[in-house]
């Protein structure tokens, strides 16, 4: 089973990283990007079949680590292995 | 007075830390390892050195904060032990609920290292009562993550409260309010990016933070 | 023949790098056909990177020792002695193909490399410096390549904390297809205490230490010797990702474990990872090895013999420990949380043999791979000497403030803080001085004495280009002077010699001619190479870079109360010259920067003058006869004194040239040459001691007020040029990601 | 408009985050990770209303600057605005 976790900034909290990408793309002549954000996906492999058993687990990765709920946001997504 | 430096996988400043406090205090600090899961008895004073504790990866100081000997200083905190964490000791501090705000990238994007100049907000506090109030020091900074954000409450509340104890005077991170350093609400714990202990030396960065580890040291 | 119903066919070995005759050699030592297994070995350890096929006969003719030598070339990395029983380990390497296809992760690897062939040894890493040419600014790809390297370096050296404490950068259209990024590291050891790659002993156990093994970079040795054409993006084989983090833990588990007596040799795994170390390591020690494949520890399943020999992953190491150490060893490293195994064992075979699979994957002896290995006497001609230019044929500029400026904002001069603001200078709290002063060598503390050592790096590749013999001198004679000017004695030197392809007479002339210039350098000084690499092929459709042999020098300063920087200049202070000044224009930067001219000889290096001057300039700094010092190099008198400005805070006055051109006095190039800042009352006892000892010592202006001017020349705002010469580069890089 | 762009390691290629964050989620108590990887997302908001001609465009942003395909891959997602 695979859990995608996708964190990103909170709205509000600036974002240089997102804010350089688009200034690039400008200055490359992408005229058509007016901005950008830039988060992270982190895809763990987990043992186990319960999906939902297993999203509760993942969530609690989430606020444990894999996101700093003071400037960020996450959003989980499970998979079954293909 | 006991002192400590704790040790995490890849911190680098852990030397440099200890070098600082056995100028002050003229005894050798315990070096403490993070898989320890206690402070050892009598310790009066914590260092949470700089360095890039696993790597930075996920987020700088991130993954040191929970490691088991953070969990047995937090709570040693909330009963007044006094701690203090320089650089990405400060951002272990943060990602451990233990001061306020995060530390994010620079705006630049861009690692920055160079002599900075401070302003002493306030000299009273327990981490400044031996410098002059307002007056200018300078502290090497060296890091990657030092933009200090706070939502609006919080960061209100930290001016209010005068957790503020140092500020750039020309910010070379993007930090809200030119923030550099802070303390916790009961005035224990400490974090800052730059470096008093690479200010220690006048053949090295100068001499401006000898200070810092008096005031902390004299208080305990 | 039994090459007839092979399964090597003539494109499985050009595929290898091997040549026809190369390849006959295999089948005579074996005396059958080699398995696929046993070619991939042949073929990296016969390679250019790991085998110097054509330059081990020129580079044997580099002095080597001397009184301060521990350990000269041949090891991991050079040792000396620096006195109380403490030794410096140090050497340089070239990362320039993997830098140029990924920056950031070529310049990191780079830098991750360099550091484990000094921890290697037995040395914590101290220093770091990193030597750096770029294309043209104004080539598309440039930005991005400076972006991306210098993020790499930062990103490496600083997470594992060990300071970047200098270096140099160049920018040159001949760099546009090949950049150089050339890293050395410096480290401390105790001289009791070093470690070398010798296994010895007949079933001793092999460890390997450090990352899993996965399909990095295989074959990354062979395409080092290789040169790029058009379709090299597109080819892009995979390139190594770093990982500091792992390095740094390295570092610690590795240098904690030389505290026992459990490590009998070590050895890191560089280039040709397992393949090279096993090998060299066995070679060296005249054993044989035998490994279990299946031990390895791997990251990705169904790894093939030859992917595992062949692959460059980083972070590993190899050693032969000490038989009944084998769990003090596994304890040490799983403390660090490395992985760990005990992979074979060395036998008395002189053979290396691999199992896998419970299968026998390779059985060859390992003389030939080493000593039998190709060694070429490449052709090589001599550039045609160019004329030597005469400062009063060559056009003077009309406007000295505009040629100032212009000079102080040309790539070559201007300021570096952008590259060198983004590496931790500081961290081990040792850093005396650095690329912070824009000084001449950076000078570390060594922890809790009173003593330090100072690093330079060094080369001028349009001198090299003008006559490969002088301008090797030039380079060795520089680090010299470098090292001089903060008052440490100079001791020994590593290299990185840069260069085209060797298969062409005239790119081989500049190499042979080089390493001639250096050597005779080195004997002058008596200032011997102890480590060095060779970096071929860098060129693209034939076009190949100037030759760069870059000169990495360590000295020591045996007292901190004694030593310079061209940071201590006070006003109402002398300025003196020591060195004679001609005025030669041939090859500078005032003919490049303002007459758009790279032609001329370049300026001939005196080598007993440059020896003379350097001792004096020394013994004046042990003295404390002298506020500040700069040598003379690019851009001449002129640029020195800018820069003692700059790094003092403090103007200066020149006065107008005891004879000839303003050109040639302010921008000429004449070698062996340095700047003093003297108090008033110095002055005398300088100048006439000098006299006395033949040595030219002119008094050429004073210290003070916050502008730089020149007698007839220029007059301009200190604070104006500082401002431009800090422009130029953040200008440059505005906006990059 | 939107362009969703995955960047991540190419397949083999070392992954030290993905690895010390798995590590550490086993130090946490979170047995069932067997491994994980870490990429990134970066949010595109863009003008134009031809998806298709977009997503060409967004392709060579990738390929300039988005992603160092020598040791990353890609892969875009486009959406309308909601
Ligand atoms: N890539 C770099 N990394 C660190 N420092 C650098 C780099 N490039 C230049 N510098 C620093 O800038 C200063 C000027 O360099 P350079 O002109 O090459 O000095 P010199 O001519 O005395 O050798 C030196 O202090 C050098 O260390
Ligand atoms: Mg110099």
């Amino acid at each position: 089973m695979k859990a995608l976790v996708y964190v990103g900034l909170k709205p509000g909290v600036l974002d240089p990283q997102g804010r350089t990408i688009s200034r690039s793309l400008n200055d490359l002549g992408f005229d058509e990007v007016e901005s950008a954000l830039q988060g992270k996906v982190i895809e763990l492999n987990l043992t186990g079949t319960d999906v939902e058993a297993a999203e509760a687990r993942v969530k609690e990765m989430c606020e444990k680590l894999l996101a700093n709920t003071v400037i960020e946001n996450y959003r989980i997504e499970m998979r079954m292995a293909d | 007075m006991q002192t400590a430096v704790i040790r995490f996988p890849a911190s680098n400043c852990d030397r440099d830390a200890a070098v600082a406090l056995e100028k002050v205090t003229g005894r050798k600090p315990l070096i403490v390892w993070h898989r320890e899961t206690e402070l050892p008895a009598g310790v009066g004073f914590v260092v949470m050195p700089g360095g890039f504790s696993y790597g930075d990866y996920l987020r700088s100081g991130a993954i040191a904060a929970r490691s088991p000997i953070v969990q047995d200083i937090k709570a040693k905190s909330e009963r007044g032990l006094a701690v203090a964490g320089f650089c990405n000791g400060f951002q272990i501090l943060t990602e451990a609920g233990m001061l306020p705000g995060a530390l994010m990238r620079n705006t630049n994007l861009k690692f920055v290292c160079r002599p900075e100049r401070l302003k002493v907000e306030t000299a009273d506090s327990r981490f400044t009562k031996t410098y002059t109030a307002k007056s200018e020091v300078t502290f090497p900074v060296a890091h990657h993550d030092g933009n200090y954000f706070a939502d609006k409450d919080t960061l209100a509340r930290v001016e209010k409260g005068g957790q503020v104890l140092f500020r750039y005077l020309n910010n070379p991170n993007g930090s809200l309010n030119d923030i550099a350093g802070i303390v916790n609400e009961a005035g224990n714990v400490f974090g800052m990016m730059p470096h008093p202990e690479r200010a220690i030396d006048p053949m090295h960065g100068g001499t401006d933070g000898i200070n810092l580890f008096k005031s902390i040291l004299e208080t305990i | 023949m039994a090459r007839k119903k092979s399964e090597m066919t003539p494109e499985i070995i050009a595929e290898h790098g091997l040549s026809d005759s190369e390849y006959e050699i295999i089948l005579d030592r074996l005396g059958r056909e080699p398995n696929l297994n046993e070619l991939g070995i042949f073929s990296v350890m016969w390679s250019e990177h790991c085998s110097y096929k054509s330059s081990r006969r020129h580079l044997a003719k580099f002095l080597t020792t001397g009184d301060r030598v521990i350990q000269g070339p041949g090891e991991n990395a050079g040792v000396i002695d620096i006195d109380d029983g403490d030794a410096i380990i140090f050497k340089m390497e070239s990362h320039n193909h993997p830098s140029y296809i990924e920056p950031y992760q070529g310049a990191a690897t780079g830098v991750g490399g360099i550091m484990r062939d000094v921890f290697t040894m037995g040395a914590r890493p101290i220093a770091l410096m990193n030597a750096l040419r770029f294309g043209e600014p104004t080539h598309w790809k440039t930005k991005q390549l400076v972006s991306g390297v210098v993020a790499g370096i930062g990103g490496y050296g600083n997470c594992v904390g060990v300071p970047t404490v200098g270096g140099e950068t160049n920018f040159h259209k001949g760099y546009n297809g090949n950049i150089l990024v050339n890293a050395m590291c410096v480290g401390l050891a105790r001289a009791d205490n070093v470690f070398y790659s010798a296994a010895k002993g007949v079933g001793n156990p092999i460890f390997y230490v450090g990352s899993k093994t996965g399909r990095d970079g295989i074959h990354g040795a062979t395409m080092a010797s290789a040169e790029f054409d058009d379709d090299s993006d597109e080819k892009r084989p995979t390139v190594q990702v770093g990982d500091p983090f792992t390095e740094k833990l390295l570092i610690e588990a590795c240098l904690e474990l030389m505290e026992t007596d459990a490590i009998i040799a070590i050895q890191d795994m560089g280039a040709a990872g397992l393949t090279s170390s096993s090998i060299e390591m066995a070679d060296k020690g005249g054993v044989g090895i035998e490994l279990n494949l299946d031990k390895v520890p791997q990251r990705e399943p169904d790894m093939t013999a030859y992917e595992m020999m062949l692959s460059e992953s980083q972070e590993r190491m190899l050693m032969v420990i000490q038989p009944g150490k084998e769990k003090l060893a596994f304890d040490v490293f799983e403390k660090w949380e490395l992985d760990v195994a005990q992979i074979g064992k060395t036998t008395d075979t002189g053979r290396l043999v691999l199992k896998h699979n419970r299968k026998k994957v390779c059985d060859i002896p390992i003389a030939p791979l080493a000593d039998d290995a190709p060694n070429y006497d490449r052709p090589h001609v001599k550039p045609e000497p160019r004329p030597v230019l005469d400062a009063a044929d060559i056009h003077e500029t009309q406007d000295y403030n505009d040629a100032l400026l212009r000079i102080m904002t040309s790539p070559n001069i201007a300021s570096k803080r952008w590259i060198w603001e983004q590496y931790d200078r500081h961290v081990m709290s040792d850093t005396v001085d650095s690329s912070q002063s824009g000084g001449d060598a950076a000078i570390v503390r060594i922890h809790g004495t009173n003593k330090a050592v100072a690093i330079t790096t060094d080369c001028t590749p349009r001198y090299v280009e003008a006559d490969p013999y002088e301008g090797g001198k030039q380079c060795v004679a520089e680090t010299w002077r470098n090292l001089t000017c903060v008052g440490a004695d100079p001791i020994a030197i590593t290299d990185c010699l840069n260069f085209g392809n060797p298969e062409r007479p005239e790119i081989m002339g500049q190499f042979v001619g080089a390493i001639e210039g250096m050597n005779e350098a080195c004997h002058a000084f008596d200032y011997p190479v102890v480590s060095g690499n060779v970096s071929l092929y860098n060129e693209t459709n034939g076009q190949a870079i100037p030759p760069t042999p870059a000169v990495g020098g360590v000295g020591l300063i045996p007292d901190l109360h004694k030593f310079a920087t061209l940071k201590g200049a006070q006003t109402g202070d002398t300025l003196i010259l020591i060195g004679d000044t001609t005025g030669w224009l041939g090859a500078s930067i005032y003919l490049a920067e303002i007459l758009s001219r790279e032609d001329g000889a370049p300026p001939p290096v005196n080598l007993s003058v440059e020896k003379l001057n350097g001792d004096y300039v020394r013994k004046l700094i042990r003295n404390r006869r002298v506020n500040a010092v700069h040598d003379l190099s690019d851009g001449g008198l002129a640029v020195a004194a800018c820069e003692m400005a700059f790094g003092s805070g403090v103007g200066m006055a020149l006065s107008a040239p005891p004879s000839g051109k303003r050109h040639g006095w302010l921008f000429g190039e004449d070698q062996a040459r340095y700047l003093l800042a003297v108090e008033k009352n110095s002055v005398n006892p300088v100048i006439s001691t000098a006299k006395a000892k033949g040595i030219s010592a002119t008094i050429v202006g004073t210290v003070g007020g916050n502008r730089i001017q020149a007698a007839d020349a220029f007059d301009v705002s200190l604070d104006k040029l500082l401002a431009a010469n800090e422009a130029w580069l953040p200008n440059l890089m505005a906006g990059d990601a």
